[in-house]
C-alpha cells in the first residue's frame, strides 16, 4: 500500500527478493568468524563464573551477599528487575509497533524478540536464588498438597510467577510462529545433511500457502493484540513488587506505567546496542538502516522524557504529601550516603537522552551505541537507587544501616551477561535474524528502487 | 510433475501474479492454491478468502481462562482454605486481578496459534519435498485445479497471455 | 529378641538405650521413651533422641539418679517426672555477688530456663541478663570433667586422700593454709567453712571480691560502728542522687533495685527523681532525670560543697571546703526539700567519699528511712587490704596451702602478677573452681565444684531473708560440690545435701510455726524456695556513732587538659567477667553503646573532635590498644573502659574478646579505685570494627518514642501523646476490618518503667532458641534477637538524654508483612497473633522489607545446623554442639538456613496454658500467661493479656492516655502498645 | 477535495437557544433551589475541566500524530484541530474559580489547623495558584495557536517546511502539555482533598481526557459524514478511530485500576481516603463509572466488525462521552460539593450549557476553513488507507 515519500526508506540499497534472502541466510550458510568464537569464549567464561556464584549462594545461603536485617532485597533484585526490563523492547516492538503499523519494526522484531527471551531467563533466575531455601521453589505454585495448602494470591511475588511465565510463553510461541516461515525458507536454502533435517523439522512443514499466510498473518496480529497489555501488565506487577508494599520510596501509585515506560527505555536501549554491532559484523546495513536506529533513539527520548516526568513527579509529591518518611526517603535518594548512585542515575536516563533532540546526535551510530551502553547502565541504577536507598533508611531510625555487594553479588551479574551473550551469539548463527518474509513484504513499498503501488481505491 | 492434477503457473513477482489470479477467477478457473515466499498484499481479497476465526477461538479461550483463574482463586480463599492475611477480606477482588488477566492472555494466546497449527496442518516433520524450493525465495505459484490435459492447458496460457510468467505447466 | 547393628548411628543409639537401662532401678517414666518396645509409642521422643544425640543419654543419666528425688518440684505435684511435661524447681542463683531467687523449669531433666522467684522478697520475681543466661554455663563444655592433678585426671578417692593427706602435713607443721573464696553468704557454708578452719587450726579464710565495696564497708565501720552494707530503699526515696553509682546496671544488687527504683517511675502515682552524676553514660545514668556529666576526681570537691550546704542549714555551722566545678546550690537545695525521704549514693571506692556521703544521708535524716543497717546486704564483704595482706605473707612464702574457690585473682587483681609470683611459692595450691580460669591453670590440684544447678545450699543475700539452692539437674560431668570437698577433707562424712538439711532444720525450723515436723518443714522450705522470719521487719534502730568532720578528703580536682582519666567500670552484661563464656551474654548488645564482643574506650564527642579519633580508632594507652568508640555522654576528658574482656583461659567464646584493663586498676590507701589518669595517650593506624546493632541514634524528629515532662502530664494524661488521637481519628478502613472475638492477645510496654536492663533480651532468647551468630555475623547486621531495646539519644551530643524502647514483633492486625508472603507462610491467628510457620518459608524476605519495625530476622546461614544442605554450618561459638544443645526449648522449632524467624508471643506457653485451663475445665487466670520477656522483666515494664478481657491490667493500661502504638500513623494496628515516658524535671 | 463545512444558521440558532435556555434554568436553580455554593462552584469547575479536557486531547491527538508521522489521520484532523479553538474561552472560565475558591478548597481556609495542609502552603495559595492557571494556559494556547497556524500553512503551501516546522511544535506541544495537564490537575482537582495525594494522577487525568477528546473526534466524524462532508473518509479511518477508544479505555482502565488497587493494597489512611469517601457514599457511581469507561467500549468493540460500524462505534462514542463525564463528576464532586453531591437537573444543565458552547465555537472555527488539508504531504497516504 502507499507510503509517502517523506517517510524515510526501510530498505537501503538496490535489493531483489532473492538478494534480501541470501543477505539475512548468509550467517546460517558460512562458517562463523573469529570475532564470534573471541565472542563466545568471553561470554561463555562469564557465564560460568556466574555459575559458580549461583551455586556458592545456594549452597552457603544468602549471608554470602551483602544483604542484612534491614536491606533484605539489593543487588539481586535490581538485576532482576532490569533484565525483565531490558526484555520489554522485543514485545513491544514486534506488538504495539505492529498494532501502530510502523513498517521499519519489520527488520529489528526478530532480534528484539530474541532478545527478549533470553533476558526473561537471565532475570528469571534471580528469583529463583534469592530465596531463602531454593530448593522449595515449587511452593510459589498451587498445586494440590496432602495439607490442602494454596499459594497467597494476595501477593505480588505470585502475581509475578503468573506474569513472568505467561510473559515468557507467549514471548516464545509469538517468536516461533514468526520464525516457520523463515525456517521453511532455511530448509530449502540449506543442502542436504542433519541441518537440512533438523531445519526441516522445525519448519512445520511450511509451504506457503495463502490460507497459511493469512492465518499467520491474522493470528500474528491478534497475538500482537494481547501481547500489548500483557507487556504493560509485566512491568507493572514487577513494579507492584515494590509498590504495594509500605516502604517510602517503593508505596506510590506512579510505578505501574513508569516502570513500563523505564522498562521500554532500558530495552530500547540494549536494542540498539545489540543492531549496531549486528548490522556492522553481519553487513545488514541495508535492512536495518540509520533510520531504524534513529527511529528507535526517537523512542528512547519519549520513554526517557516520562521517565523523567515520573521521577519529579515523585519528588514533587514526596514534598507535597506532607508524609515526612516519604519526603526523607526521596531526600536521602538524592542527599544521602548513596547520593552518587542517584546521580548516575539521572545523568545517564534523563541528561543523556534528553541529547537526541539533536538530529545530529540522533543520526549518529556512535553516539547511539556509546548512549545505549550508559542508558542500560543508568537504568540499572535507577532500580538500584528504588531499592536500595529505600529501604536501608526506613522508618524505624534504630534500623537504618547500610548496604554493601559482596564478589557473589558482582559474579551473579556477570554471569547473567554471560549467559544473555552466550544465547544471543547461538542465535544469531542458527535463526535469521531479520524476518525475511516480513521485510520482502515491505520491498516494494519500503525501498527506495520504489515501483509505482497499485493504489486500487481510486 | 505430470502426476499432478493440476496446473502449476508460477511468477518472479506478485504484480502480475495478483493480475493473474483475477483473471483466472473471472474465467471461473478453480485455484487450488497460491504459494509464495510472503504474504502477498490485497490476495486475499483477490482470492475473496473468508476471513478466519482463529480470533474467535482466542475470545472463548481467553474468556474460559479468566473464568478459571478468578474463580479458582476466589474459591481457593473463601471455600478451600481461608486465611487472614494482614487484615484484608478474604474475597479480595483487587488482588486477584492481576493472575485473572495472566490467565486470561496465556489461554487465548496459546489457543490461537494451537488454532493456526492445526487449521494450517503445521507440524513437525521429517522430510518435506516442497514443489518448488524457490517459493520459499522468490518464486510465486499458481495452482489451478483442473483435469489435467493439453486442452485446459492451452485455455489457462490463453486466459494469462499477455501476464508476465515464468512458466505454465 | 537378638538385635544386630545396622550401623554406627543405631549402634550408638542401643549404647544410649544400654546407658539409661543402668539406671532404670527407680523406674523413673522417662525410661519408657527410649526402651525399644516403646520406641514407636514415642515417635516424638525418638526424634528428639535423634537431635540430641549420645550426650542426651548423659544428661538424662544425670537427671534421673536416685539424689534429684529428694529435690521438691516447684508446685507441681506428684514430683514424678511426666515425659515433654515440664518441671519447676525453686532454687537460688549465686554466682560471686549476684543473688537471684530463682525457679528452674526443666524439660525430660534438662534445665532449659530460669525464672524470677515472685515469692522473693529481694528480687520480687525480677532476674538480670546474667540470671537467664546462667543456665547455659550448665552446658559449657569447657568445664572440668572431672578432678585433675597436675591437669591429669584422677579419681576422687585418690585425690582427696592426697589432698587430705598434705593437709594434715602442714596442719601439723603449723603451716598456714589460705581458703580464698569470693564474698560467702550462704550460712551453711560459712558453717561448713568454719568446721574446715577447726578442723585445720592454722588455717585461715580470705574473701576476695575482684569488684569489692571495701570503702564502703569501711566507712560505714567508722560512721555507724557497722562493717556492713545496708539496705537500701530506692523505692522510699523521693530524690536519689547518684554519683557513679549504676544501681540499676551493677552496683550492689541491681535486680532489686530497678525493682524498688521503677516502682517509682509511674506517673500516675508520685513519682521519684534521680540525679546521676558520673563520667561514663552508665544504665542508671541513661535513665536519670538530671544527669551532670563529672570528672572521677572532681567527684570529693563537690560532695564537700553539697555537704557545706547541707551542715550549714541543718546544723548552721560554716565550714569552708574547696570550690567545685559545679554549682550544687540547687542540688543540696533539694535534698533538703526532702529530707529522710532522699538518698545518697556513690559507687566511689574512696573511703573519705564514702564518709562524706554516710554523712550527707545522716544530717539529712536518711538512716532508717531510706538507708536500713538490720536487714544489711552480706553479698559483698570483701576488704582489699586482706588481699594485699595475703600476697604479701605468699611472696614470703608464710603460706603453705592455698584453696582457691570462685575467684580469679591470676585475671582480675590490679597486681595480678604478684599473685602469680606468690602462688609459685605456696606448696599446696588447690583450685575448686568449675571450670578452667586463669588462676586454676596455675594450681597443682583441681577438684571441680559443681554448677549451681548442680548444687545444694541456701543464701542469705540480705540479713533474715534466706533461700535455698537445690540441684535441677545432677552433676552432668564427674564433679563435686565445693561444699562436699571441704566436709570431705574436715573428716566429715555428711554430704552438703545431709548438712544443710541438719542446718536448716537445726536453725530456721525453730524461726517458724507452721511446721514442726522435719521433713515436712524443709520440703516446703525447698517447694518455696525463700524462708523470710518475721524478723526481718523487725525495728530499726538508726542508731548512728558519733557525728564527725571529714577531714583529710583529698579533692585533686585538676583540670589539666593533656590528662585523660580512665573510667573503668562493669558491663551489664558480663560484669567481672564470670561468665565470659558465655554467647548469649557476649552477643547482648549493651545497653548504651549497642555494642557487643567487645570493651573498647568510649571518649566524648568533643574531645574526639579535639585529637580527631573516628569510630574504629585504635589508641594506645601504656601497654593497651583500645578501639574508640565515640560516646555522646561521656564526660570530657575521661575515657570509659569495661572491665572483665581479654579474658585468655575461659573457652571458645569468651577467650580473646575484648582487651584486659584490669591492671589498670590502682589502689588508694588500700582500697581498688576503679580508675586512673594518662597524660599521654596516642592514636595508632590500626582500624577495628565494632559489632554494633544500632547505627543512627536520632530519631530524626519521628515520633518513635512520645516523651512528656511530668508537669506536662499532670495537666494532661495525654501530653506528648496528641499525635495518637490525630491518627485514631484518621485511621479509617476501606473494607470491613476483622475481629478477634475470644482472644486477641496483646501487649503494652511502660517506656518510663523501663530501664533498658536488657534483661528480656536474653530471656526470649533463652526461652526460642535464638541462634548465637557471633561477631563477624552481627558487624554483618545480621543479629538474630527476636527482642530488641532500641535507644536514641536526644538534645545536644555532649549531654544528650537517653530513652529506651524495646521491639519486638507487633503482631499488627493489618499486617503488612502477611500481604506479600507469596506462600502464605505468615499469616494471622484467630487470636490476633501475627504466626510464623516456620516450614512453610522459603525466604523470599519480603516480608522483612515490609515490616516497618524491621523485627523479622533471617537465617543468612547455617547458624543452628537445622538446614537441608550440609557442610555449611557457620556456628563459631558451638552453639550446635551437643552439650550446648541441651539448652533447647524442645517446644520452641530450631529455624533451618534460608528461613525468617520473628516473636511469637510466647505461642507455646499461650498454648500450654489453654491446654491446662482447658484439662482443669477452667477459664484462663489473669495473667496466666506470661511471655518470657514480661516474666522475666526485673522492672515490671511489660505487661502480656488479653485485651478481651476488660477486668485485665493489660486493657487498664491500654484505656490509659500515655498509650500509643509504634508508627500508628500506618494504620497497621499493632497488638504491642507502648506507654509514654515521662521525666520527672527537676533542675 | 476542497469542501467545506458550512455552519448554518440554523445550527448556530439552535445552539444558542439551547444554551440560553439552560442558562436561565440553571440561574432559576440557583435563585430557587439554592444548591448552595459550593455545589455551583464545583459545576463550574467539572465543566471546565471537562471541556477544556476536551481540547486539550484534541491538541495532544494531533501532537503525537505529527510526530509519529502518521499518515492515516490527515483527512480528519480538521476536528481536532478545531476543537482545540476553545482554549482561550476555558481560560475565562477558569479565571471565575477565583470567586469560588473558598468554597471549593478547604486549603484557602487559614484558620483550620491541620499540619499536613500547612505544610502545603508553599504550593497551595491563592497567588501561585492563578499565577500558574495563567503560566498553563499561556503554553496551551500559545502552542495549539501555532499548530493551528501550521496548518493553514499547508493548505497555501506545499512547501514540506511547513510540515517540518509543524512537527517541532508538535514536539514543544507535547512536552508542555504533559507536564501542565499533571500539574493542573494536582491543582483544580487533587488539592480538592487538600490532604490527599497520588502520584499517578495527573496521568490519569491525562489518559481520561485523552479517550474523551477521541470519542468527541469519533461522533463529530459521524455528524459530518451525516450531513454529507468527509466523502474520503472511510471506514477504514473509522476502524482506526475505534481501535483507539478500544485501546485507550483499556489504557485508562489499567491506570485507574493500577491507582486504585495500590491505594487499597497498601491501605494507608492518608491515601484510602479519597476512595473512602467516594466508595462508602457514592457506591453506585463509582461502579457505573467503571462499567460505562471499561466494560461498554471493551465489550462494544472488541470484534473486527464493530469497529466497521460508524453507527455503532459512534454510539459507544458517545457513551464514552458521558462515561468520562462521570469520571470527572467522582474526582470533583464528592470533594467539592460534599458528601450531598448528586446529579441533578442543574448539573445536567450546566452541563449542556457548556457543550452548546463549545460545540458553537468548534463548529465555528472548523467552517473557517476547508475540511481537508489538501497540501499535508500524507494526504495520498490517508486516501489509500487501510486498516
Amino acid at each position: 500500500m502507499f507510503q509517502s515519500p517523506v517517510r524515510d526508506p526501510l530498505i537501503e540499497g538496490s535489493n531483489t527478493y532473492k538478494s534480501i534472502t541470501s543477505d539475512i541466510l548468509n550467517p546460517m550458510m558460512n562458517k562463523a568468524s573469529k570475532y564470534w568464537y573471541m565472542g563466545m569464549t568471553l561470554a561463555t567464561m562469564a557465564m560460568f563464573f556466574g555459575l559458580f556464584m549461583i551455586f556458592w549462594t545456594v549452597w552457603q545461603g544468602i549471608g554470602t551477599w551483602g544483604e542484612n536485617r534491614t536491606v533484605g532485597w539489593a543487588f539481586e533484585i535490581t538485576t532482576f528487575v532490569w533484565w525483565i526490563g531490558i526484555g520489554h523492547a522485543g514485545t513491544f516492538i514486534s506488538a504495539i509497533l505492529l498494532l501502530f503499523r510502523q513498517k521499519w519494526r519489520n527488520s529489528i522484531n526478530r532480534s528484539a524478540e530474541a532478545m527478549t527471551i533470553f533476558a526473561v531467563i537471565c532475570a528469571a533466575l534471580f528469583p529463583l536464588i534469592h530465596l531463602g531455601r531454593p530448593l522449595l521453589t515449587f511452593f510459589i505454585f498451587p498445586y494440590p498438597n496432602t495439607r490442602g495448602l494454596w499459594v497467597n494470591f494476595n501477593s505480588p511475588l505470585v502475581w509475578d510467577v503468573f506474569a513472568i511465565s505467561t510473559y515468557f510463553t507467549i514471548s516464545l510461541v509469538f517468536w516461533y510462529v514468526g520464525l516457520i516461515p523463515d525456517i521453511g525458507t532455511l530448509r530449502d536454502k540449506i543442502g542436504k545433511g542433519v541441518k537440512k533435517t533438523i531445519y526441516t523439522f522445525l519448519s512445520f512443514g511450511w509451504k506457503g500457502s495463502a490460507r497459511d499466510w493469512h492465518r499467520h498473518e491474522v493470528s500474528s496480529i491478534m497475538l500482537a493484540a494481547i501481547a500489548t497489555p500483557l507487556v504493560l501488565s509485566v512491568h507493572s506487577i514487577v513494579s507492584m513488587d515494590f509498590a504495594s508494599s509500605i516502604v517510602p520510596g517503593w508505596h506510590t501509585t506512579i510505578f505501574p506505567p513508569y516502570f513500563v515506560a523505564g522498562a521500554i527505555f532500558s530495552g530500547f536501549a540494549m536494542v540498539q546496542t545489540l543492531l549496531i554491532i549486528a548490522r556492522k559484523a553481519m553487513g545488514l546495513e541495508d535492512f536495518i538502516t540509520k533510520s531504524h536506529i534513529e527511529n528507535m533513539n526517537k523512542i528512547l527520548i519519549a520513554t526517557g522524557s516520562i521517565v523523567a516526568l515520573a521521577y519529579g513527579t515523585e519528588m514533587f509529591m514526596s514534598w507535597y504529601s506532607g508524609n515526612e518518611y516519604e519526603h526523607y526517603a526521596f531526600m536521602n535518594r538524592a542527599t544521602g550516603p548513596y547520593w552518587w548512585a542517584y546521580v548516575i542515575m539521572i545523568t545517564c536516563n534523563v541528561l543523556s537522552s534528553q541529547l537526541l533532540w539533536l538530529k545530529k546526535l540522533r543520526t549518529s551510530l556512535v553516539f547511539t551505541f556509546f548512549l545505549s551502553i550508559v542508558i542500560n547502565i543508568g537504568m540499572w541504577f535507577e532500580r538500584f537507587v528504588i531499592i536500595v536507598t529505600s529501604l536501608h533508611r526506613d522508618f524505624l531510625t534504630s534500623s537504618w544501616t547500610m548496604y554493601k555487594p559482596t564478589i557473589v553479588e558482582y559474579g551473579l551479574l556477570i554471569g547473567t551477561l554471560g549467559i544473555f551473550f552466550t544465547a544471543f551469539l547461538l542465535f544469531i548463527r542458527i535463526f535469521p535474524v531479520i524476518s525475511i518474509a516480513e521485510v520482502k513484504s515491505i520491498l516494494k513499498t519500503g525501498s527506495r528502487n520504489q515501483p509505482k503501488g497499485d493504489s486500487h481505491h481510486e | 510433475m505430470s502426476d499432478t492434477s493440476y496446473i502449476t503457473i508460477s511468477f518472479e513477482d506478485e504484480i502480475p501474479l495478483l493480475q493473474a489470479v483475477r483473471k483466472l477467477r473471472e474465467n471461473k478457473e478453480i485455484i487450488k492454491d497460491v504459494l509464495s515466499p510472503f504474504p502477498v498484499h490485497g490476495l486475499d481479497e483477490a482470492l475473496s478468502m473468508k476471513r478466519t476465526r482463529i480470533p474467535v477461538v482466542g475470545f472463548i479461550f481467553g474468556a474460559l481462562g479468566a473464568v478459571l483463574a478468578f474463580g479458582f482463586q476466589a474459591w481457593v480463599f473463601t471455600v478451600s482454605y481461608p486465611l487472614i492475611i494482614g487484615g484484608k477480606p478474604f474475597f479480595s477482588v483487587p488482588t486477584f486481578v492481576p493472575i485473572t488477566f495472566e490467565v486470561t492472555v496465556l489461554f487465548a494466546g496459546l489457543s490461537m496459534v494451537a488454532a493456526l497449527l492445526i487449521r494450517s496442518r503445521l507440524k513437525p516433520e521429517i522430510t518435506f519435498t516442497p514443489l518448488d524450493v524457490r517459493i520459499t525465495d522468490d518464486r510465486f505459484v499458481i495452482l489451478v485445479d483442473t483435469p489435467d490435459n493439453d486442452a485446459s492447458l492451452e485455455r489457462v496460457k490463453s486466459i494469462l497471455s499477455g501476464i508476465q510468467t515464468v512458466e505454465i505447466k | 529378641m537378638r538385635k544386630y547393628w545396622k550401623d554406627i548411628e543405631s549402634r550408638n543409639k542401643s549404647n544410649e538405650v544400654a546407658l539409661i537401662k543402668a539406671t532404670a532401678e527407680n523406674g523413673t517414666p522417662l525410661l519408657d521413651l527410649v526402651s525399644d518396645q516403646n520406641m514407636e509409642l514415642h515417635a516424638s521422643r525418638r526424634d528428639f533422641l535423634k537431635l540430641c544425640g549420645f550426650s542426651f543419654a548423659v544428661t538424662a543419666l544425670a537427671s534421673c539418679r536416685q539424689q534429684i528425688s529428694k529435690a521438691v518440684p516447684y508446685v507441681t505435684a506428684p514430683p514424678e517426672m511426666i515425659p515433654g511435661e515440664a518441671l519447676y524447681y525453686a532454687s537460688s542463683y549465686v554466682n560471686g555477688n549476684d543473688y537471684c531467687s530463682i525457679i528452674v523449669k526443666t524439660r525430660d531433666g534438662r534445665p532449659i530456663k530460669i525464672e524470677g522467684n515472685p515469692e522473693s522478697h529481694i528480687t520480687r520475681g525480677g532476674t538480670s541478663a546474667r540470671v537467664q543466661a546462667s543456665v547455659l554455663d550448665l552446658y559449657d563444655g569447657h568445664r572440668f570433667t572431672g578432678p585433675l592433678v597436675d591437669g591429669k585426671p584422677v579419681s576422687w578417692d585418690s585425690i582427696d586422700t592426697d589432698i587430705a593427706g598434705k593437709l594434715e602435713k602442714i596442719a601439723e607443721e603449723k603451716g598456714t593454709i589460705v581458703l580464698l573464696t569470693p564474698t560467702i553468704f550462704s550460712p551453711a557454708t560459712e558453717a561448713i567453712i568454719s568446721g574446715f578452719l577447726k578442723k585445720f587450726p592454722s588455717s585461715e579464710w580470705v574473701q576476695y571480691d575482684a569488684i569489692s565495696y571495701s570503702a564502703m564497708l569501711e566507712a560505714n565501720k567508722i560512721s555507724f560502728g557497722k562493717q556492713v552494707i545496708p539496705e537500701y530503699r530506692f523505692d522510699k526515696a523521693d530524690l536519689v542522687l547518684s554519683f557513679g553509682a549504676d544501681f540499676l546496671g551493677t552496683w550492689l544488687s541491681p535486680i532489686e533495685y530497678t525493682r524498688q527504683f521503677s516502682s517509682r517511675r509511674i506517673p500516675e502515682n508520685d513519682m521519684n527523681w534521680l540525679i546521676q552524676l558520673e563520667s561514663n553514660l552508665s544504665l542508671t545514668g541513661s535513665n536519670a532525670d538530671k544527669r551532670i556529666q563529672i570528672k572521677p576526681s572532681q567527684e570529693s570537691a563537690i560532695l564537700l560543697n553539697i555537704y557545706k550546704e547541707i551542715v550549714k542549714s541543718v546544723e548552721n555551722r560554716n565550714i569552708d571546703v574547696p570550690a567545685s566545678v559545679l554549682d550544687v546550690s540547687k542540688i543540696s537545695g533539694k535534698l533538703l526539700l526532702s529530707k529522710g525521704k532522699s538518698l545518697v549514693v556513690s559507687g566511689s571506692n574512696i573511703k573519705q567519699v564514702q564518709l562524706l556521703v554516710n554523712e550527707i544521708n545522716r544530717l539529712l535524716g536518711n538512716i532508717g528511712q531510706t538507708i536500713l543497717f538490720n536487714s544489711y546486704l552480706r553479698t559483698h564483704a570483701g576488704i582489699d587490704s586482706d588481699m594485699d595482706k595475703l600476697i604479701g605473707r605468699m611472696e614470703n612464702g608464710k603460706v603453705k596451702g592455698i584453696l582457691i574457690w570462685n575467684v580469679n585473682p591470676a585475671y582480675n587483681l590490679y597486681k595480678n602478677e604478684t599473685f602469680v609470683e606468690g602462688l609459685k611459692k605456696v606448696g599446696l595450691t588447690i583450685g575448686l573452681s568449675g571450670s578452667p580460669d586463669e588462676t586454676s591453670s596455675l594450681v597443682q590440684y583441681i577438684c571441680p565444684d559443681n554448677h549451681y544447678l548442680e548444687s545444694w545450699n541456701d543464701a542469705e543475700a540480705k540479713r533474715e531473708y534466706f533461700s535455698l539452692m537445690q540441684p535441677a539437674i545432677s552433676p552432668i560431668f564427674n564433679t563435686r560440690q565445693m561444699t562436699d570437698s571441704l566436709l570431705k577433707w574436715s573428716g566429715s562424712t555428711l554430704l552438703s545435701y545431709d548438712f544443710l538439711r541438719a542446718y536448716w532444720v537445726e536453725n530456721m525450723m525453730k524461726r517458724q510455726s507452721e511446721f514442726h515436723d522435719p521433713v515436712a518443714f524443709f520440703d516446703h522450705m525447698i517447694q518455696k524456695g525463700i524462708f523470710e522470719p518475721a524478723s526481718a521487719a523487725e525495728k530499726e534502730s538508726g542508731q548512728v556513732s558519733v557525728p564527725f568532720y571529714p577531714a583529710a578528703v583529698n579533692v585533686t580536682g585538676n583540670s589539666d587538659k593533656n590528662i585523660t582519666e580512665i573510667v573503668l567500670y562493669e558491663s551489664v552484661a558480663l560484669g567481672e567477667g564470670r561468665q565470659s563464656n558465655n554467647p548469649w551474654l557476649q552477643e547482648l548488645p549493651d545497653s548504651v553503646t549497642k555494642i557487643c564482643w567487645d570493651n573498647f574506650a568510649s571518649v566524648s564527642p568533643a574531645q574526639a573532635k579535639e585529637n580527631n579519633w573516628t569510630d574504629g580508632d585504635v589508641l594506645r594507652f601504656g601497654t593497651i590498644e583500645l578501639p574508640v568508640h565515640i560516646q555522646p555522654g561521656q564526660a570530657y576528658g575521661t575515657i570509659g573502659v569495661a572491665l572483665g574482656y581479654g579474658r585468655t583461659n575461659c573457652g571458645k567464646a569468651g577467650d580473646g574478646v575484648g582487651v584486659n584493663v584490669w591492671p589498670l586498676l590502682t589502689s588508694e590507701n588500700g582500697n581498688i579505685v576503679h580508675r586512673t589518669k594518662f597524660d599521654h595517650i596516642e592514636k595508632t593506624a590500626k582500624i577495628y570494627l565494632f559489632a554494633q546493632t544500632q547505627t543512627h541514634h536520632s530519631m530524626e524528629g519521628r515520633a518513635l518514642v512520645r516523651e512528656a515532662e511530668l508537669d506536662e502530664f499532670k495537666k494532661n494524661p495525654a501530653a506528648g501523646n496528641e499525635l495518637h488521637a490525630y491518627n485514631v481519628e484518621h485511621n479509617e478502613s476501606l473494607y470491613k476490618m476483622r475481629t478477634y472475638p475470644h482472644h486477641h492477645w496483646g501487649m503494652a510496654i511502660d517506656l518510663s518503667r523501663c530501664t533498658g536492663c536488657a534483661t528480656c533480651v536474653i530471656a526470649c532468647q533463652a526461652e526460642n532458641n535464638v541462634p548465637v551468630v557471633g561477631k563477624e555475623e552481627v558487624h554483618r547486621v545480621h543479629e538474630m534477637h527476636w527482642m530488641r531495646i532500641d535507644r536514641y539519644f536526644t538534645g545536644d551530643e555532649d549531654n544528650p538524654e537517653v530513652v529506651f524502647q524495646p521491639v519486638l514483633c507487633q503482631h499488627c492486625q493489618n499486617a503488612p508483612c502477611e500481604n506479600v508472603c507469596p506462600v502464605a507462610a505468615t499469616n494471622h491467628s484467630s487470636e490476633g497473633l501475627n504466626q510464623m510457620i516456620y516450614n512453610r518459608c522459603f525466604g523470599t524476605r519480603y516480608c522483612n522489607n515490609n515490616c516497618p519495625y524491621k523485627v523479622r530476622r533471617f537465617n543468612w546461614f547455617n547458624y543452628s545446623a537445622a538446614g537441608t544442605l550440609t557442610g555449611n554450618l557457620r556456628d563459631k561459638e558451638g552453639m550446635t554442639g551437643d552439650l550446648r544443645k541441651m539448652v533447647l526449648n524442645p517446644d520452641v522449632t530450631v529455624r533451618a538456613q534460608g528461613v525468617i524467624e520473628k516473636c511469637s508471643f510466647c505461642i507455646q506457653r499461650i498454648q500450654a496454658a489453654k491446654l491446662k485451663a482447658k484439662y482443669d475445665n477452667r477459664a484462663l487466670y489473669e495473667n496466666e500467661i506470661q511471655t518470657a520477656c514480661s516474666q522475666s522483666c526485673p522492672a515490671q515494664a511489660i505487661v502480656f493479656g488479653d485485651m478481651n478481657d476488660h477486668e485485665s491490667e493489660l486493657v487498664k493500661l491500654i484505656n490509659s492516655g500515655r498509650r500509643y502504638n509504634l508508627l500508628e500513623e500506618l494504620f497497621t494496628m499493632p497488638s504491642v502498645n507502648y506507654l509514654t515516658k515521662i521525666k520527672n524535671k527537676i533542675l | 477535495m476542497d469542501e467545506q463545512f458550512d455552519f448554518k444558521t440554523r445550527y448556530r440558532n439552535i445552539l444558542l437557544i439551547v444554551l440560553g435556555a439552560c442558562f436561565f434554568i440553571s440561574l432559576g436553580i440557583i435563585l430557587i433551589a439554592k444548591p448552595g455554593a459550593s455545589r455551583i462552584w464545583a459545576n463550574v469547575l467539572l465543566n471546565n475541566q471537562y471541556f477544556l479536557g476536551l481540547s486539550l486531547g484534541a491538541g495532544f491527538f494531533l501532537a503525537i500524530h505529527r510526530l509519529a508521522l502518521s499518515g492515516w489521520h490527515t483527512l480528519i484532523q480538521r476536528i481536532p484541530d478545531a476543537m482545540t479553538t476553545f482554549i482561550p474561552v476555558a481560560f475565562i472560565l477558569m479565571l471565575l474559580i477565583y470567586f469560588g475558591m473558598h468554597h471549593l478548597y478547604i486549603w484557602t481556609d487559614n484558620t483550620l489547623a491541620d499540619a499536613v495542609i500547612e505544610g502545603k502552603k508553599g504550593w497551595l495559595n491563592i497567588p501561585f495558584f492563578f499565577t500558574r492557571i495563567v503560566l498553563y494556559f499561556i503554553g496551551w494556547i500559545a502552542f495549539s495557536w501555532l499548530m493551528r497556524q501550521n496548518y493553514s500553512s499547508l493548505m497555501t503551501s506545499s512547501d514540506i517546511k511547513y510540515y517540518n516546522r509543524g512537527r517541532m511544535f508538535a514536539g514543544l506541544f507535547l512536552a508542555f502539555y504533559a507536564i501542565t495537564v499533571s500539574a493542573s490537575s494536582w491543582d483544580w482537582i487533587m488539592s480538592l482533598d487538600a490532604r490527599w495525594y497520588s502520584t499517578l494522577f495527573g496521568w490519569y487525568v491525562l489518559i481520561g481526557m485523552f479517550v474523551t477528546s477521541l470519542a468527541f473526534i469519533t461522533l463529530m466524524i459521524w455528524f459530518l459524514k451525516r450531513l454529507g462532508y468527509l466523502k474520503f473518509v472511510r471506514i477504514d479511518h473509522v476502524h482506526d478511530m475505534a481501535i483507539y477508544m478500544f485501546a485507550f479505555s483499556i489504557f485508562w482502565t489499567y491506570q485507574w485500576f493500577a491507582q486504585y488497587e495500590l491505594i487499597w493494597y497498601g491501605h494507608l489512611p492518608e491515601e484510602t481516603s479519597y476512595y473512602i469517601t467516594r466508595v462508602h457514599h457514592f457506591n453506585v457511581i463509582f461502579f457505573i463509572n467503571l462499567g460505562v469507561n471499561f466494560l461498554v467500549p471493551f465489550f462494544g468493540l472488541i470484534t473486527y466488525n464493530s469497529k466497521r460500524n460508524l453507527n455503532w462505534v459512534a454510539l459507544i462514542a458517545a457513551i464514552l462521552l458521558v462515561g468520562h463525564w462521570l469520571d470527572y463528576w467522582l474526582m470533583i464532586m464528592p470533594a467539592g460539593a460534599g458528601e450531598k453531591a448528586t446529579i441533578g437537573v442543574f448539573e445536567i444543565c450546566m452541563t449542556i450549557m457548556y457543550a452548546c458552547l463549545f460545540l458553537f465555537i468548534v463548529l465555528k472555527s472548523l467552517s473557517a476553513r476547508p475540511l481537508v488539508v489538501k497540501n499535508d504531504p500524507f494526504i495520498k497516504e490517508s486516501l489509500n488507507y487501510e486498516s
